[in-house]
């Protein structure tokens, strides 16, 4: 059965998905066990396909049995298996998390919350494990709509949010469809490795050029890197919490993993580097991007809001080390989707978890915060070290190497940004943190007597679990990054670099 | 240069098509204007795919003599390319699913609003 | 703020305009989108599938899990419609 | 025989620019459902005729028997909205 | 054997139900001469008496001869008759007329069915001349440079009574060019007519009295709402 | 929207149609192998032919026809049996979507087998078109009315 | 080139560029008239006419087959549907409120 | 493909596009939207792409006017621009 393993990643979910609204009008109860039930049979068997590509290389898997330039097959390699990996376990972890937040968030939807949970979850696995250019597509669509309509669930400007987003993803979405056809156009193929093979010959056409710009402009917008982020603080701010929990550490990461695809599987590193030399484009933008989203969290007060902003930097640092084009610059981009997938989740998480206590987000209520969630607030420090880059945690070594690769590419200005950019971090999370920690809540004058006594209000287990397991799993990142690095993302690297 | 404006002319087309739809998912500030955009924008791409099929010469994809007669030989350049069609019917799919989501969101927001134009939305937010 | 967006679009315009020059013309039986992939559709759709229809066969069979996909692209939009709107009181059910 | 369709095809395409007239200009709404519906008509022809250019009107039958059964409805739900809502 | 069985059976049944049946059509009968509101109060009656008795039989009735016209139309649709398709097409047929029998033969309130037929075809001809000669007139309308039209709304009250035959003179007043029917509001046909001559010929009625002559309201018999089958049935009892 | 019509014309009308319609539909689904059509053309007109009903009949006497939970039903099904039977040829040992290996079911050869098996993901796909369409055009127009703001529709 | 094919390609002609005719009648008539009611006279039904003549045409080009039958098919449903849509739009029209135009509004 | 028709066609739906973005009534414009889509399905047709064409014919006369009518009947006609 391991030979049929990847098809049962992406069939258990979108089985499991249609059987959901019938259970729901049997008990709305059932639908909670049958989603973990789902993701946890396909955490499990993209385990067992990580395994697989660690000891015995890359899987090819025919759909149909009909051959790759014809029919559509998977083809899983080290990156595959380990964006695999991390979807199924953030998406498991997000769906034990959401029993309670959906219950207060949005109790009368349950059932079909559920549904598009399981599809939307679906939809980035197909994004990931498949080698077809234009499958991806319709995956790309089944996550954006999932999206869009679990993101306008939200708070009273959610619509407007998801409105954005429909017509900024429609757009990434269409362009990146252009760009396919632009590519089959002139190589009359869509499987990705066909086209790797035929398009050496044609890199001087303004076909493939502009197939390029444009999969980069699609690829772009879903990703939210900085000129085109316009859609992404608004749409995580007020969708319910689980939703942006899953969708702020997800989406964009597998739209960066679709772009470190296009940029060095089906473009080669070559065309990129050497012929237009997009790739000092691409770092240029992401550097900015990195400013102005951690220039824009600071002004936030909203906690949500100033982490979504931290999402538009954050993918300021993958563009950046994508666009370097090394092998320090690859290593530390791929190395920070693994980080910013858990620490985003962790952070997200917490934010969900501050919502059902207080009922909102805003900094300033944040006051004794860490006495009565002690907890909570431990892994949010842990997120937020991480996010600054300090040594145990992942996001140091990730800084690390996209220095590492600033230097290699002699880019000092791009090792200032990273530099300074941590400093923005620290002040930005020191704020909540001073908040949180030495804030004492102002002494009301009003009221004699003595203050009350703090109640430790920590929030349910299935919340405080979920919380403390992507706070471990930053560290566990951290201190196992070598291992990590030299497993699997060291395959990951083409061979030119 | 006559004759390459002319071989290409539904290309300049789907083009044109193309920035019309964009101008107005951009622009226009009614939100169902932009949702029609997006639509002309989504089939000017149909377009641009369908033009890439088509064949000089060629009928449609669809065999003539259907069955009975086994070893029949097909000449490939009798027949339309398939595959962008394919391609297309599953792009109409997705056109027809996004407008369905779109216009869902529309309500939710004329049920909060009151309105549909951009400007007095924003206004009302704040 | 209009010009600046048709300004920007004129842009896009203008580059996929660049972009289309060097393309294969229009209806060139010789392109390489005809000649790759899709002769063998052509010539073995009876032989391997028997079915006369290339697209039905190409759609259901060679890329069915497209139209897999496809489906589940129809289902999540009619799911998504029901999770927005459904679930207030529908109080003109006649309507 | 095939360029006599032609011919008419041609000349049903000139009617429908004429028809487009009263579509873009038509003042108010329901002059152009009117043009709307007669494009459609000459469309189901048109279809037709090329499908005997193409010498496999059989497959393009059914395009227009889609049109000849489907195309009232966009009429009626129109008219039926202009009837609830009335001209505003 | 069996067909006989199952026909013999269908048919002590619906003898069964012949005085029901009988009863109703004496209620129609009195019932159509009332006036309009009283009518329909009698219609609701009419109705309660043949639920049970339209429960089993009627619904039988119509899921056949739906079934024949819509396997009919398949086949036409279809043109292959290889066991398969044709299988599938009996399914197909089967499955729908269930789920729309009462769409297709909902009121149909006619007497004698291949009567109706018979004088529906031969209505047709005339019908399709009418048209002919107006559309000319309609062409020699637009084309003469004054455009002698002189739109106006006439009013008639029509002397019909059921639906389908009000469906049939509507149609037909708005097929026929120079006249459009705009609007029906109890039994008031509200038709808007290009010019003078047209509306003179509407108000002859000789449309309205072929109509009536169809669906035999002239003679007026009013039989009840479903599609009597049961001189088929007898056909073929008597082929067996 | 979903409101019955008072007039006859449009509703007798509308009535014939209907079968035919729905006849029709189920042609295109199942002669897709030789003309033009297939299981999401087919599914569009089966459900254009149900909002046919909606808009001139009403909810209430469409839903004797078809209940909204019938609707429900329907929209999981057709995915279903698509992904089941891309499941069976699994359980058949081959790939996911291989029909050739229905082959041993059918007892056909392994080319027409996959005919049939096209055939069979048509009609799942045709089933949850016709479900969706229907319950889009459902959900929009029969959500709560919020004429607060303005009145004029009702 | 016998005679019947002969015969058959005159009565194609005839009817097709019947069709035509009728075509462009309704639509200098779509132009022409003054107001909404008119020019639904003009289209509406010219136009199911026109579509008669032009599937007659066609169809007896295709010759007798159950491709002709389905045109006439095609035919039969045009005449079903087509009245119905004028019809309710020229009801929706007037109970809009939409004054028909009246002759004698022009000589004042 | 019949060159003379594409030409012919291209013109028209250039010009519906611009229309259905210009006019200011909303259901005018979705009426126009479901006359372009006419229009694209004659284009389609006439390259031969007949399947795609029938889809187009189906979903734009089927559901496509009739999901923009209802959500125009629960919001609102009135456009600025």
């Amino acid at each position: 059965m391991t030979d049929q393993a990847p098809i049962i990643i992406i069939i258990i979910p979108l089985m499991f998905a249609l059987i959901t609204p019938l259970l729901g009008w049997i008990r709305k109860n059932l639908c909670y066990p049958w989603v973990l039930l789902s993701i946890t049979i396909s955490a499990l068997s993209s385990f067992i396909i990580l395994r697989t590509v660690l000891l015995r290389g890359v899987i090819h898997y025919r759909l149909g049995n009909w051959d790759p330039p014809w029919g559509i097959e998977y083809v899983i390699d080290h990156l595959n298996a380990l964006m695999l990996v991390i979807i199924t376990v953030i998406s498991l972890i997000v769906a034990v998390y959401s029993k309670k937040s959906i219950q207060r968030e949005i109790p009368d939807k349950i059932v079909y919350f559920y549904t598009i949970f399981l599809l939307q979850v679906t939809g980035y696995l197909g994004i990931v494990i498949s080698g077809d250019l234009f499958n991806i597509y319709v995956f790309l669509e089944i996550a954006s709509l999932a999206g869009y309509s679990l993101i306008a669930i939200g708070d009273e400007r959610a619509p407007y949010a998801s409105f954005r987003y429909v017509v900024m993803g429609t757009i990434g979405a269409s362009f990146y469809l252009l760009s396919v056809g632009y590519i089959y156009s002139v190589t009359g193929s869509l499987n990705i490795a066909d086209v790797a093979r035929l398009l050496p010959d044609l890199y001087n056409s303004n076909v493939i050029l502009t197939a390029l710009v444009f999969m980069f402009a699609g690829i772009g917008i879903k990703m939210a890197v900085f000129p085109m982020h316009a859609w992404a603080p608004n749409a995580y701010t007020h969708a319910p919490s689980a939703v942006s929990a899953l969708m702020a550490p997800l989406m964009t990461k597998v739209a960066a993993y679709l772009m470190i695809r296009v940029s060095f599987t089906v473009f080669k590193p070559e065309f990129i580097i050497d012929v237009i030399s997009l790739n000092s484009f691409i770092s240029w933008i992401g550097a900015v991007g990195v400013l102005v989203g951690s220039i824009f969290a600071i002004a936030q007060n909203n906690l949500k809001k100033m982490l979504s902003y931290s999402v538009v930097a954050q993918i300021g640092y993958i563009a950046l080390g994508i666009g370097l084009a090394n092998n320090y610059g690859l290593t530390g981009a791929v190395l920070h989707i693994v980080n910013e997938a858990f620490t985003k989740g962790c952070l997200f998480l917490v934010a969900g978890g501050i919502v059902y206590r207080l009922g909102g987000c805003n900094i300033n209520d944040f006051k004794n915060l860490f006495r009565k969630m002690p907890f909570t607030m431990t892994a949010f420090t842990i997120g937020a070290f991480s996010l600054i880059g300090i040594p145990p945690t992942c996001g140091f070594f990730s800084k690390l190497y996209l220095i590492l690769g600033s230097i290699e590419a002699d880019q000092w200005i791009f090792v200032g940004v990273l530099l300074f950019s941590s400093i923005l971090n620290v002040i930005y999370f020191f704020r909540v943190i001073q908040v949180a920690a030495f804030e004492k809540q102002m002494p009301d004058h009003s009221r004699e007597g003595p203050y009350e006594a703090v109640v430790i209000d920590e929030v349910p287990l299935t919340m405080l679990i979920p919380i403390q397991v992507t706070a471990l799993g930053i560290l566990l990142c951290g201190i196992f990054s070598t291992e990590i690095i030299s497993a699997v993302i060291k395959h990951v690297i083409p061979v030119s670099f | 240069m006559i004759d390459f404006i002319i071989e290409r002319y539904n290309f300049w087309i789907y083009i044109i098509l193309m920035m019309i739809g964009l101008y107005a998912m951009i622009t226009k500030r009614n939100l169902v204007k932009k949702v029609i955009g997006m639509n002309i924008f989504q089939t000017a791409i149909i377009l641009f795919y369908i033009s890439l099929a088509s064949k000089r010469g060629g009928t449609l994809p669809i065999l003539e003599h259907a069955h009975g007669e086994e070893n029949l030989t097909v000449d490939v350049s009798n027949y339309i390319n398939p595959l962008p069609h394919v391609l297309m019917l599953t792009a109409i799919v997705v056109m027809v699913a996004t407008l369905g989501v779109a216009l869902a969101i529309l309500i939710l927001i004329y049920r909060k609003y009151g309105t549909l134009e951009e400007d007095e939305i924003l206004k009302k937010m704040q | 703020m209009k010009i600046v967006n048709l300004i920007l679009v004129l842009c896009i315009g203008g580059f996929l305009i660049y972009g289309t020059l060097d393309m294969p013309g229009w209806g060139d039986p010789d392109s390489p989108a005809s000649k790759h992939v899709s002769p063998r559709y052509i010539q073995k759709t009876i032989e391997e599938t028997a079915t006369p229809n290339m697209v039905t066969s190409i759609l259901a069979d060679y890329r069915g899990y497209d139209t897999m996909g496809e489906t589940t692209v129809i289902f999540t939009a009619g799911m998504a419609c029901i999770l927005l709107l459904h679930g207030s009181i529908r109080k003109n059910r006649n309507d | 025989m095939n360029t006599f369709f032609l011919v008419i095809g041609i000349g049903l395409c000139v009617l429908v620019f004429f028809v487009l007239y009263r579509v873009v200009f038509g003042p108010g709404v329901f002059n152009r459902i009117a043009a709307i519906s007669a494009i459609g008509t000459k469309t189901l022809v048109i279809i037709l005729i090329m499908g005997i250019i193409y010498n496999r009107i059989d497959m393009f039958v059914d395009i227009s028997m889609v049109y000849a059964l489907l195309n009232f409805i966009g009429t009626l739900a129109a008219a039926k909205y202009l009837e609830i809502g009335g001209e505003k | 054997m069996e067909v006989t069985l199952l026909i013999e059976a269908m048919d002590s049944s619906f003898r069964l139900l012949e005085d029901a049946k009988n009863q109703a059509v004496d209620i129609m009968n009195s019932a159509v001469r009332l006036t309009s509101e009283t009518r329909i109060i009698e219609e609701k009656k009419l109705a309660n008496i043949f639920k049970g008795a339209q429960s089993r039989r009627a619904v039988l009735q119509n899921v056949m001869a739906t079934f024949v016209i819509l396997f009919g139309f398949w086949v036409v649709l279809s043109g292959k008759f290889d066991l398969f398709h044709l299988t599938l097409g009996f399914i197909c047929s089967l499955v729908i007329s269930m789920l729309t029998h009462n769409l297709l033969f909902a009121n149909v309130r006619v007497g004698d069915i291949k009567l109706t037929i018979i004088r529906f075809v031969r209505y047709l001809p005339w019908l399709i001349y009418q048209i002919f000669v107006s559309n000319f007139y309609v062409a020699y309308l637009v084309l003469s440079p004054k455009m002698p039209i002189n739109p106006q709304i006439i009013r008639f009250k029509t002397k019909l009574e059921s639906d389908i035959s009000w469906v049939v003179l509507a149609n037909s007043i708005t097929l026929t060019p120079g006249t459009i029917t705009m609007d029906i509001k109890d039994g008031e046909f509200y038709v808007h007519a290009l010019a003078k001559k047209v509306a003179d010929d509407l108000n002859a009625g000789e449309m309205e009295d072929r109509v009536a002559h169809i669906f035999m309201e002239a003679d007026h018999i009013y039989v009840q709402d479903v599609l009597d089958v049961s001189p088929i049935f007898g056909v073929l009892r008597k082929g067996i | 929207m979903i409101r019955k019509t008072d007039d006859i014309i449009i509703r007798t009308v509308a009535r014939i149609l209907v079968p035919f319609i729905q006849i029709y539909a189920l042609y295109v689904i199942m002669h897709g192998h030789y003309s033009p059509g297939g299981g999401f053309q087919g599914g569009v007109i089966l459900g254009a032919s149900i909002i046919l009903l909606l808009i001139t009949h009403g909810l209430v006497e469409t839903t004797k026809k078809i209940s909204e939970r019938a609707i429900a039903i329907f929209s999981s099904i057709g995915v279903f049996i698509y992904a089941g039977i891309g499941v069976l040829c699994l359980l058949l040992y081959g790939n996911f979507l291989d029909y050739s290996k229905l082959s041993v079911i059918l007892n056909v050869t392994p080319a027409e087998a996959r005919s049939m098996g096209i055939l069979g993901v048509e009609i799942g796909v045709s089933f949850t078109v016709m479900a969706i369409m229907i319950s889009i055009f459902i959900s929009i127009s029969t959500t709560e009315d919020h004429s607060k703001y303005d009145k004029e529709h009702y | 080139m016998n005679a019947v094919s002969i015969v058959i390609a005159i009565f194609v002609v005839l009817f097709t560029v019947g069709g035509l005719f009728f075509f462009t009648t309704s639509t200098i008539g779509l132009l022409r008239f003054p107001d909404f009611f008119t020019r639904l006279h003009a289209t509406g039904k010219g136009d199911t006419l026109a579509v008669l003549f032009s599937l007659i045409g066609i169809g007896i080009y295709e010759g007798l087959s159950l491709t002709g039958f389905k045109i006439l098919l095609i035919a039969v449903f045009m005449f079903l549907a087509q009245p119905t849509a004028t019809h309710a739009i020229s009801k929706a029209g007037m109970r809009c409120g939409l004054q028909p135009w009246k002759k004698e509004d022009n000589r004042k | 493909m019949i060159t003379p028709f594409n030409l012919i066609i291209l013109i028209f739906v250039v010009i519906c596009a611009i229309t259905a973005i210009t006019v200011k009534d909303l259901l005018s414009a979705v009426m126009i939207l479901g006359a372009y889509s006419f229009f694209m399905c004659l284009m389609w047709t006439e390259m031969g792409a007949v399947d795609v064409a029938f889809t187009e014919a189906s979903v734009s006369a089927g559901i496509g006017t009739i999901l923009f009518i209802a959500a125009i009947i629960k919001t609102t006609r009135r456009s600025k621009d």
